[in-house]
C-alpha cells in the first residue's frame, strides 16, 4: 500500500502546513448541507405524515375522483404551468426550511472562505489529506473515507458553496409557494453535500460516491414535479444516461486498480509514471473510459441528450446543477486525472475533439430553440464543450477558469430566465391562461417590465458571448489561445488521432471553437432580443401582471451579475496590462503543474506576446460579429407565433435537435425493449419452461404406465410377486 | 435329515404358492400364505439343528407375525364381506391406480 | 447314522404333510381346506419334535393348529362360506397350468441351488441340540436367545401384536361404528 | 462484550439453541388452544416472540465471533450415527456469521409483514415459518454433509406448503414447480454426498461426512470429481438460480405470500451461493477451476446478470420484476465466487447480504401495497407518491440500494465483485458492469410508473400510507442499507478470513492438481510495484 504508507511517512516526518489551520475543519464542509438535508427531510416527512391545517397536502384523502386528484398534484411550481390550481399555500414549515436550507450552504461557504484564507497564506505544494475511517477494506484494496484538500478542490468548493448559497436564496422566493417546499430544499442540500464529497474525496471511489450522489439528486430534482410524466421521464433519462457514463468511470477505476494497485489520488499520481507506459494502450484505454464517464456527467456527445430534458426541473435547479456545478464534474475529473491524460496524448486529443464537436453541434441546435431554458441548456452543453476542448488540449487552468466564469454567468442566465418565467407564470396564472410561460414567442418587450433582470441578463450575455473585459472573454480567449499554442508545439502535436497528426487536429479544433463562439454570440443575442426587446407578445390580459421579481430573487442576480462582469480578472493573460496576471494559474499550479508541463513539452520557449494579443482580437471580433449579425438579422422581425407554420429544411432539423432523441429511441431503446420482451422473456424463458414442462410430461406418461399396472387385483399382484421372486432367484442362485 | 427337511419345505412352499395363484377365495389364499410361512419355519428348524437355538427364536417371531397377520387379515376380510357380500379377490379392486 | 425307525417316521410325516397340502389346495370347500391344513400343521409339529425342537412343536400345535386355524374356521363359518360350490373360487385352466409351471420352475430352482449347503465352520456337532435340551430342558435354550440377543425384536413384536389386535377390533367393528372410529383415530 | 459472552459459555450453546428455539416455538403454536381467531392472534404473537428471542440470541455472535481466530467458532460436535461417520457438527465462520444474522434479522420482520395479511390457518403458517428457520440456520452452520443435506431438505418442505397454501391464484403450479426443480437438484446432490462420504481416505474405512475431514482426506478421481461437482453445481445453481435454471423463481416469487417471497429471495437464494462457497468449490477445486467448466459458469453468471436485467425491464408485474432482478444480482455473486480473488469473494458475500436486505425490503413494500390494492401489476398504479409519500420515500431508497447507488449497501458489494473479477476475468467483469446500467433502467422505470406520473386511477386516491407497524419493520432494513453503504468495514473484517481461506483452499487444491499456472490475466500487471 503505497498511499497510506507515503502519507504516514509524510505525516510522521513533518505535519502538513495546513494542519492546525481552518483546513482541519474540512470534514465539516459537507456536514453542513448534510445536516440541512436531514432537517429538511425530517420536516418534509413530518409534514406529509401528519398534515396540518395549513398544509396543501392535507386534503389528499378527500380527493373526490381521479381527475381532481390528478389536478391537485404537487406540481404547482412556477414552471409547471397549470392555471386551475387552488390558491398557493405556503408549506407548514416554510419559515424553518427557508432558514435551514440556505444557512446550511452559507455556513459551508463561510468555512470554505476561512479555509481559503488559510491556504492562501500557506501556499501548500502537497495535498492535505484527512482520513476518517476504512470504507472498503478488502485485502490489498484499501479505500478510506478520506478528504483531500488542495487548490483545485478548494476552488470548486468555493464555486459550489458560493453559487450554491446564492441559488438557495433565490429558491426561497422562487419556490416559496410550492407544496413540496421542504422536500425541494432537502434535495438541494443533499445535492450540495454530494457535490462537496465529489470534489473533496481523496480517491476515485469516494469521488464516485459524490459522482452518483449528485446524479441521484439531479434525478430527484428534475422529476421534482413528478406528476407530469415528461418530468419523471426526464429524471429517469438523466439517471440512466449518467449510469452509462458511470459504467466508463467504473471500468476505468478497475483498470487503474489492476494496474496500479491503488485508487487514491496521491497513490495514483505516485504510481502512474512507473506503473503505466506513457502513450501506451493501457493508459489510453483508462483515459477513454474516464472520458465516457465525463461525457455522461457533463453532457457531451454522445451522451448529452439528457441535459435538455433536464430543464423539466425547477429553474434554480437548472442553474445550480445543470449549469454551474454538477455538469462541470467531468471537467474536474479530467483535470484531477490530468497526469493520466497527459500520459495518453491520443486520449487527450479525443477529449478535445469531443469537446469541439459538442460545442459546435450544441450551438447550432441552440440557434433554433424557442423554449428559453432549452436555449440555455444547449448553450451549457456548448460551453462544456469549450471546457473539454481546453482540458483535452492540456489547458487545465483555462478549463477550470472557464468552469468558474461559466458558473457565474450561466447561473445568472438561468436565474434571470427563472425570474422571467416566474413573472410570466404569475401573469398567466392570474389570467387563467394556458399559454407556455417558457416559450420566447410569448415574451418580447420585457425590458420595460423587468429592468433589473434585463440589465443583468445583458451582462451575462456579453460575458458568455466573449465581449472583452467581461468574464467569459478572458476564459474563452485563454482556451482558444492555448489550443493554438499547443497546435504549435506540444506532445499533442506530435501524437496522432485516428491517423491524423495532432497539430492538424488542434488547428481544426481551434477553428471549430471560433465558429462555436460566433454561434454562441448569435443565439444568445437572439434570446435577449426575443425575450426583452421588440413588441410584447404575452397577451393583452396577462401583460399588466408582468412584474419584476422580489428582491430575494434579484439580490442573488445582482451578486452574480457583478461576478460575471469582473470574474475574468481572476486570470488575465500576461500580455494584457490589467491587474495581476494569471492569478488562477499560479494558484492552481501545485495541482495541475506537472500535467501541464508534461503535455506542453516541446513547445517553443518564448511565446510571442503579439500573437496572444492578435488571437484575443480575433476572438473579440468574432463575438462582436455574432452579436451584430444577430441584431441585424433578427432585430426588427418579430418571431412567428407559437404553433405557427413549422420551419423547413435545415431549420427544421435544427429545431428538432438533429432527431438524435428519436434516433436513440428508435435505434436503441425500443429494439432493446422489444428484444427483451419477445426474445428473452417470451422466447428464452418460454423455451426453458417448455423444456421443463416437456420433461414433466414424460414423467407423467411414465407414471401413467405405472398407474395402469396397479389393477387393484390381488391375483395380479401375486403373479407379479412370484415372477419377481423367480427373477431374483434366477439372478442370485447359481 | 437336513436335505430332506429342506426339500419338504420347498415342496410345501411351492404348493402354497400354487394355491395363492390358483384360488380366488380370500380366506383360502390366506391359508396358503400360512402354509408358506410354515414351510419356512421348517427350514429354520432344520437349520437350527446345525446352527443353534437362534433359529427357534426366529420361528417364534414368525409365528407371532403370522398370528398378527391372520388377525388383521381376517378382520379385513370380514369388513370387505360386510361391504361387498363376497370374498372373491377378483371382484375387489379398490386399490386400482 | 439315524435309526431306521426315525427315518421311517420322518418320511411318513413328510409324505402325509405333502399329501395333506395337496388336498388342502385342491379342496373347494373352505372348511375342508382348513381341516387339511390343520393336518399339515400337525405333521410339521411332529417333524419339529424329530428335529430337536420340542418346544416349537408344542407351540405349533397350541398356537397354530389350535388358535389360528380355529380363527380361520370361525371366520369361514361366520361368513357362511362353508358350503362347497357356492362360488367357483378356483381360477381357469390356463391359470392353473401357468401356476403349476411356475411352481415347478420355482421348485427346480430351489432344488438345484447349491448355496444351501451348510457352512462347515459354523456347524454344531450332531446331537448338540439334544444334549443341551437334556441339560437345560426344552424351553430354556429357546428363551436364551429370545431374551438376550433378540430382546428388542421381542418387545417390538409384542407391540406389533397389540397393534394387530387393536387394528383387528377396529376394522372388524360394525360399519357405522367403524367409520366413526376411524375418524376419531 | 466478547469476554462476557464467553464467560456465559455462549459459544457452547448458542448454535444448538438457535436450531432448537424455533422448533420449540413451533410445538407451542401447535398446542395453542382457542378458536381460529384467538389462535391466529396468539400464534403470531408466539412467532414474533420466538423470532425476537432468536435474533437477540444470535446477535451475540457478532461480538463473540473473533475474526483473528482461525477455524470454526462456536462449534459443537456430537456423535449422531457413528457407524456411518455422521455427526451433529455445527460451527460458523465469517460467511455463516453474516448469513445467520441476516436470517435472524429477516424472520421477525416477515412475521410483522404477515401480521394482518395471513389469517387463514395462521398457526400452521407460523409453525412452518419456524421450522423453515431451523432448516435455513442449519444449512448455514452445518459442518457435516449429512446434517447439511437434512437441513437443506428441511427448509424445502415448509416453503412448498407456504407457497402452496397461502399463495396467489396459481400457487399450486408455482409450488409444484418450485418443489420439483429444487428436488431434482438436491437428490443429485444427495447421491454426490453419499459418494463423497464413502470415498474419504481409506476405502475400507467406514464412511465419513465431516466437512473438515472431507476437505483434507477426500480422494476421488478427476473424472469422478467432475461428476460430483456437476451434481453439487446443479443443486446449487437451481437454488441460486443461475441462468437456465431460473424459471421456477419468477413463479414462486409471484405466487408466494409476502413472507414467503421475502424468505425465498432474502435468504433461500443465498443457500445456493453459500453452497458454492462452502462445498462445491472447496471440495472439488480441480473440477471447478477446470478452464472449460469455469468459462461456462462465468458465462452463465454474466448471461444471468444481463438476461435478468433485460427481462426485468419488460415485466408488467412488480414482483416478477424483482424476481428477475434477483437473477441478475445473484449473477454478480456467482461471478464474484468464480473470479476467485479476495475482493470478488468478499464482494460476493456482501452482495448476498445486500440482496437479502434490499430485495427483502422490496418484497415487503410490494406486499404492503398488495394488501391495500390487491394488485401487483405496475399498470394498476401511478402517481401514488402523492397519496402515500412515506411509502414512496422508502420504496425509492430501497430501489436505489438495489440499483447500487454509492452510499447504500448495494454499491459496495457490486463494486468489490466487479473490481475483484476484473483482476482475473476482465472481460466477464466488463460485460457484467453493463448490468449496472440496466439495473438503473428497470427499477427506475418501474418506480416511476408506480409512484410518479399522474394519479389517474380513482381507486388509488384513497390509499393509506404506511402505519407504525410497517414503518417499524422497514426501519431496521433501511438502517442496514445506509450502514452497510457507509461503513461496511465491520462486516468485511469478519468475513475476510473466511474469504481468504476459501480462495486459498480452491487455488491450492487446483494447483496441487495442476502444477503449471493455468491462466494468465489478459492485462499483465506491471513488473515492479514496490510492494
Amino acid at each position: 500500500m503505497i498511499a497510506p504508507a507515503l502519507q504516514a511517512a509524510a505525516l510522521a516526518a513533518a505535519p502538513h502546513p495546513l494542519s492546525g489551520t481552518a483546513a482541519d475543519w474540512v470534514w465539516a464542509l459537507p456536514l453542513f448541507p448534510l445536516a440541512g438535508f436531514l432537517v429538511n427531510a425530517a420536516l418534509a416527512v413530518v409534514a406529509v405524515a401528519r398534515p396540518g391545517p395549513a398544509d396543501p397536502s392535507a386534503d389528499r384523502h378527500s380527493a373526490p375522483d381521479a381527475t381532481a386528484a390528478g389536478e391537485d398534484v404537487a406540481g404547482h411550481g412556477p414552471g409547471a404551468g397549470d392555471a386551475d390550481a387552488p390558491p398557493p399555500a405556503r408549506h407548514r414549515f416554510a419559515s424553518v426550511v427557508s432558514l435551514v436550507g440556505p444557512l446550511a450552504v452559507g455556513l459551508a461557504f463561510a468555512l470554505a472562505c476561512a479555509i481559503f484564507a488559510a491556504m492562501a497564506r500557506v501556499h501548500p505544494t502537497t495535498p492535505f489529506v484527512q482520513t476518517y475511517f476504512h470504507w472498503i477494506p478488502a485485502g490489498d484494496l484499501q479505500v478510506n473515507a478520506a478528504f483531500q484538500l488542495d487548490q483545485l478542490s478548494l476552488t470548486l468548493v468555493l464555486v459550489i458553496t458560493g453559487v450554491g448559497a446564492l441559488i438557495h436564496l433565490f429558491s426561497v422566493a422562487y419556490m416559496g409557494d410550492d407544496p413540496g417546499y421542504a422536500r425541494y430544499f432537502a434535495y438541494l442540500n443533499l445535492f450540495v453535500f454530494f457535490m462537496l464529497v465529489l470534489v473533496l474525496g481523496a480517491s476515485y471511489p469516494v469521488m464516485f460516491v459524490g459522482w452518483e450522489g449528485v446524479g441521484l439528486c439531479s434525478y430527484l430534482l428534475i422529476g421534482f414535479w413528478y406528476a407530469d410524466r415528461a418530468n419523471a421521464d426526464a429524471g429517469k433519462k438523466a439517471f440512466i444516461v449518467n449510469r452509462i457514463g458511470d459504467f466508463g468511470f467504473l471500468i476505468a477505476m478497475f483498470l487503474l486498480f489492476v494496474q496500479l494497485g491503488t485508487l487514491d489520488y496521491t497513490g495514483v499520481l505516485a504510481a502512474a509514471p512507473g506503473g503505466l507506459e506513457a502513450g501506451g494502450p493501457v493508459v489510453t484505454v483508462i483515459c477513454l473510459f474516464l472520458l465516457l464517464g465525463c461525457a455522461g456527467k457533463s453532457a457531451q456527445i454522445p451522451l448529452y441528450v439528457w441535459l435538455p430534458d433536464a430543464m423539466a426541473g425547477p429553474t434554480p435547479v437548472s442553474a445550480l446543477i445543470h449549469a454551474a456545478t454538477m455538469v462541470t464534474a467531468g471537467v474536474y475529473l479530467v483535470v484531477r486525472s490530468g497526469l493520466l491524460f497527459a500520459m495518453a496524448p491520443a486520449a487527450s486529443l479525443t477529449v478535445a475533439v469531443m469537446g469541439a464537436v459538442t460545442a459546435l453541434f450544441a450551438a447550432t441546435i441552440g440557434l433554433k430553440q424557442w423554449d428559453i431554458k432549452k436555449v440555455l441548456a444547449y448553450s451549457t452543453i456548448s460551453q462544456l464543450g469549450f471546457m473539454f476542448m481546453a482540458v483535452g488540449a492540456g489547458a487545465y487552468v483555462a478549463g477550470i477558469f472557464h468552469l468558474v466564469t461559466h458558473a457565474f454567468f450561466k447561473a445568472l442566465l438561468f436565474l434571470g430566465a427563472g425570474s422571467v418565467i416566474h413573472a410570466m407564470h404569475a401573469a398567466y396564472h392570474a389570467t387563467h391562461s394556458h399559454e407556455d410561460a417558457q416559450d420566447m414567442r410569448n415574451m418580447g418587450g420585457l425590458r420595460a417590465r423587468m429592468p433589473v433582470t434585463w440589465i443583468l441578463m445583458w451582462i451575462a450575455t456579453l460575458a458568455i458571448a466573449g465581449v472583452p473585459l467581461f468574464a467569459g472573454f478572458f476564459s474563452k480567449d485563454e482556451i482558444l489561445g492555448t489550443i493554438f499554442d499547443r497546435a504549435g508545439g506540444s506532445i499533442l502535436r506530435d501524437a496522432h488521432w485516428l491517423g491524423i497528426p495532432g497539430g492538424v487536429v488542434l488547428y481544426a479544433i481551434y477553428g471549430m471553437g471560433l465558429v462555436a463562439a460566433f454561434l454562441t454570440a448569435v443565439y444568445m443575442t437572439r434570446l435577449m432580443l426575443y425575450t426583452f426587446h421588440g413588441q410584447n407578445r404575452t397577451g393583452e390580459a396577462a401583460r399588466p401582471h408582468l412584474h419584476e421579481a422580489p428582491w430575494l430573487m434579484t439580490g442573488p442576480l445582482l451578486v452574480l451579475g457583478a461576478l460575471s462582469a469582473v470574474g475574468g480578472f481572476l486570470n488575465t493573460p500576461a500580455f494584457l496590462p490589467i491587474g495581476p496576471a494569471e492569478t488562477l494559474a499560479r494558484w492552481l499550479d501545485p495541482v495541475v503543474g506537472p500535467a501541464t508541463a508534461l503535455i506542453a513539452a516541446g513547445a517553443p520557449g518564448d511565446a510571442d506576446p503579439r500573437r496572444g494579443l492578435l488571437l484575443s482580437l480575433i476572438a473579440a471580433a468574432v463575438a462582436a460579429t455574432g452579436i451584430v449579425v444577430a441584431v441585424v438579422r433578427l432585430g426588427r422581425s418579430a418571431p412567428v407565433r407559437a404553433g405557427a407554420a413549422p420551419e423547413t429544411g435545415i431549420e427544421s432539423v435544427l429545431a428538432h435537435r438533429y432527431y438524435v432523441d428519436e434516433a436513440y429511441d428508435r435505434g436503441i431503446v425500443r429494439p432493446l425493449l422489444a428484444f427483451s420482451n419477445r426474445v428473452l422473456w417470451q422466447g428464452v424463458d418460454g423455451l426453458i419452461d417448455g423444456l421443463v414442462t416437456l420433461g414433466a410430461r414424460v414423467w407423467v406418461w411414465f407414471g401413467g404406465i405405472g398407474s395402469a399396472l396397479q389393477t387393484g387385483r390381488v391375483g395380479t399382484y401375486a403373479w407379479a410377486l412370484v415372477v419377481g421372486a423367480l427373477v431374483v432367484l434366477a439372478i442370485t442362485i447359481r | 435329515m437336513l436335505a430332506e427337511s429342506i426339500a419338504l419345505s420347498a415342496l410345501l412352499f411351492v404348493i402354497g404358492v400354487v394355491g395363492v395363484l390358483t384360488r380366488r377365495n380370500a380366506i383360502i389364499v390366506f391359508m396358503c400364505v400360512e402354509l408358506m410361512l410354515n414351510a419356512v419355519n421348517l427350514t429354520f428348524i432344520a437349520f437350527g439343528r446345525v446352527y443353534g437355538y437362534g433359529a427357534q427364536a426366529i420361528v417364534i417371531f414368525v409365528m407371532t407375525v403370522a398370528a398378527a397377520e391372520a388377525a388383521v387379515g381376517l378382520a379385513i376380510v370380514i369388513a370387505i364381506f360386510r361391504h361387498r357380500q363376497t370374498v372373491d379377490l377378483d371382484s375387489i379392486n379398490l386399490l386400482k391406480g | 447314522m439315524y435309526p431306521l425307525f426315525y427315518s421311517f417316521c420322518f418320511y411318513l410325516f413328510g409324505l402325509i404333510a405333502i399329501a395333506s397340502a395337496l388336498a388342502f389346495v385342491t379342496r373347494r370347500s373352505p372348511v375342508a381346506a382348513a381341516l387339511w391344513l390343520v393336518n399339515v400343521l400337525f405333521c410339521l409339529a411332529a417333524l419339529y419334535v424329530m428335529l430337536d425342537a420340542p418346544f416349537i412343536a408344542a407351540v405349533q400345535v397350541l398356537v397354530y393348529a389350535g388358535a389360528i386355524m380355529v380363527v380361520f374356521l370361525f371366520v369361514v363359518m361366520l361368513l357362511n362360506l362353508g358350503l362347497p360350490g357356492e362360488l367357483a373360487d378356483a381360477r381357469g385352466l390356463l391359470a392353473k397350468i401357468l401356476a403349476g409351471l411356475a411352481g415347478i420352475v420355482l421348485l427346480a430352482k430351489i432344488m438345484s441351488s447349491r448355496t444351501a449347503v451348510p457352512i462347515e465352520s459354523l456347524m454344531l456337532r450332531p446331537d448338540s441340540l439334544a444334549t443341551v435340551a437334556r441339560i437345560q430342558g426344552a424351553v430354556a435354550p429357546v428363551a436364551q436367545p429370545l431374551f438376550t440377543e433378540y430382546l428388542i425384536a421381542f418387545e417390538v413384536t409384542s407391540i406389533l401384536l397389540l397393534v394387530a389386535a387393536v387394528g383387528a377390533v377396529l376394522i372388524g367393528r360394525r360399519r357405522a361404528a367403524a367409520v366413526e372410529g376411524v375418524g376419531a383415530g | 462484550m466478547r469476554e462476557m459472552l464467553l464467560a456465559m459459555g455462549y459459544d457452547r450453546w448458542v448454535l444448538p439453541a438457535l436450531l432448537l428455539i424455533p422448533l420449540a416455538a413451533a410445538a407451542i403454536i401447535l398446542l395453542l388452544p382457542g378458536d381460529a381467531e384467538r389462535r391466529w392472534h396468539s400464534a403470531r404473537a408466539v412467532a414474533l416472540a420466538a423470532f425476537t428471542v432468536e435474533f437477540l440470541v444470535s446477535v451475540g455472535l457478532w461480538w463473540s465471533f473473533d475474526p483473528a481466530t482461525p477455524g470454526w467458532q462456536a462449534a459443537v460436535h456430537m456423535p449422531w450415527i457413528p457407524s456411518w461417520g455422521i455427526s451433529f457438527s455445527v460451527g460458523i465462520d465469517g460467511i455463516s456469521l453474516v448469513l445467520i444474522l441476516l436470517t435472524t434479522l429477516t424472520m421477525p420482520l416477515t412475521v410483522l409483514g404477515s401480521w394482518t395479511s395471513v389469517r387463514t390457518r395462521a398457526p400452521a403458517f407460523y409453525t412452518l415459518m419456524l421450522i423453515l428457520t431451523t432448516g435455513m440456520l442449519g444449512v448455514f452452520m452445518a459442518l457435516d454433509l449429512f446434517l447439511f443435506y437434512i437441513m437443506w431438505e428441511l427448509m424445502l418442505v415448509p416453503m412448498y406448503f407456504i407457497i402452496g397454501i397461502w399463495g396467489g391464484e396459481r400457487r399450486i403450479y408455482a409450488s409444484v414447480k418450485f418443489f420439483i426443480y429444487t428436488m431434482l437438484g438436491s437428490l443429485l446432490m444427495l447421491v454426490a454426498i453419499l459418494y463423497v462420504g464413502f470415498h474419504v481416505g481409506n476405502p475400507a474405512a467406514p464412511p465419513g461426512f465431516g466437512y473438515d475431514d472431507l476437505l483434507t482426506r477426500l480422494s476421488v478421481t478427476p473424472v469422478a470429481a467432475r461428476w460430483l461437482f456437476g451434481a453439487f453445481f446443479l443443486a446449487f445453481a437451481i437454488k441460486v438460480p443461475m441462468f437456465p435454471f431460473h424459471t421456477w423463481l419468477p413463479d414462486a416469487h409471484v405466487e408466494a405470500p409476502t413472507a414467503g417471497s421475502v424468505v425465498l429471495a432474502g435468504i433461500m437464494l443465498k443457500m445456493g451461493t453459500f453452497g458454492f462457497l462452502r462445498f462445491a468449490l472447496p471440495l472439488f477445486p480441480q473440477a471447478a477451476l477446470d478452464p472449460t467448466i469455469r468459462a461456462i459458469v462465468l458465462t452463465l453468471a454474466v448471461v444471468g446478470i444481463l438476461y435478468g436485467a433485460l427481462v426485468a425491464l419488460v415485466q408488467p408485474d412488480f414482483k416478477k420484476l424483482v424476481a428477475y432482478s434477483s437473477v441478475s444480482h445473484l449473477g454478480f455473486v456467482m461471478l464474484g465466487i468464480f473470479a476467485l480473488t479476495l475482493q470478488s469473494v468478499q464482494g460476493a458475500i456482501l452482495v448476498m447480504i445486500n440482496h437479502g436486505i434490499s430485495t427483502g425490503a422490496l418484497f415487503l413494500l410490494v406486499g404492503m401495497l398488495y394488501e391495500r390494492r390487491h394488485s401487483r401489476l405496475i399498470a394498476a398504479y401511478g402517481g401514488i407518491a402523492r397519496v402515500v409519500p412515506l411509502f414512496a420515500a422508502l420504496l425509492t431508497i430501497v430501489s436505489l440500494s438495489s440499483i447500487g447507488l454509492p452510499g447504500t449497501n448495494g454499491f459496495v458489494g457490486e463494486f468489490l465483485v466487479l473490481l475483484g473479477s476484473f483482476r482475473t476475468e476482465p472481460w466477464f467483469a466488463f460485460a457484467a458492469t453493463i448490468g449496472l446500467i440496466l439495473a438503473a433502467a428497470y427499477l427506475l422505470w418501474a418506480i416511476q410508473r408506480i409512484l410518479f406520473e399522474r394519479l389517474d386511477k380513482p381507486e388509488n386516491a384513497g390509499l393509506r400510507d404506511l402505519n407504525w407497524r410497517e414503518l417499524g419493520l422497514l426501519a431496521p432494513l433501511i438502517a442496514c442499507i445506509i450502514w452497510l453503504g457507509v461503513y461496511p468495514a465491520p462486516v468485511l473484517r469478519r468475513t475476510e478470513p473466511a474469504a481468504a481461506r476459501f480462495v486459498h483452499l480452491v487455488e491450492h487444491g487446483y494447483e496441487s492438481a495442476h502444477p503449471a499456472p493455468p491462466r494468465t490475466p489478459i492485462i499483465q500487471p506491471p513488473k515492479a510495484r514496490g510492494r
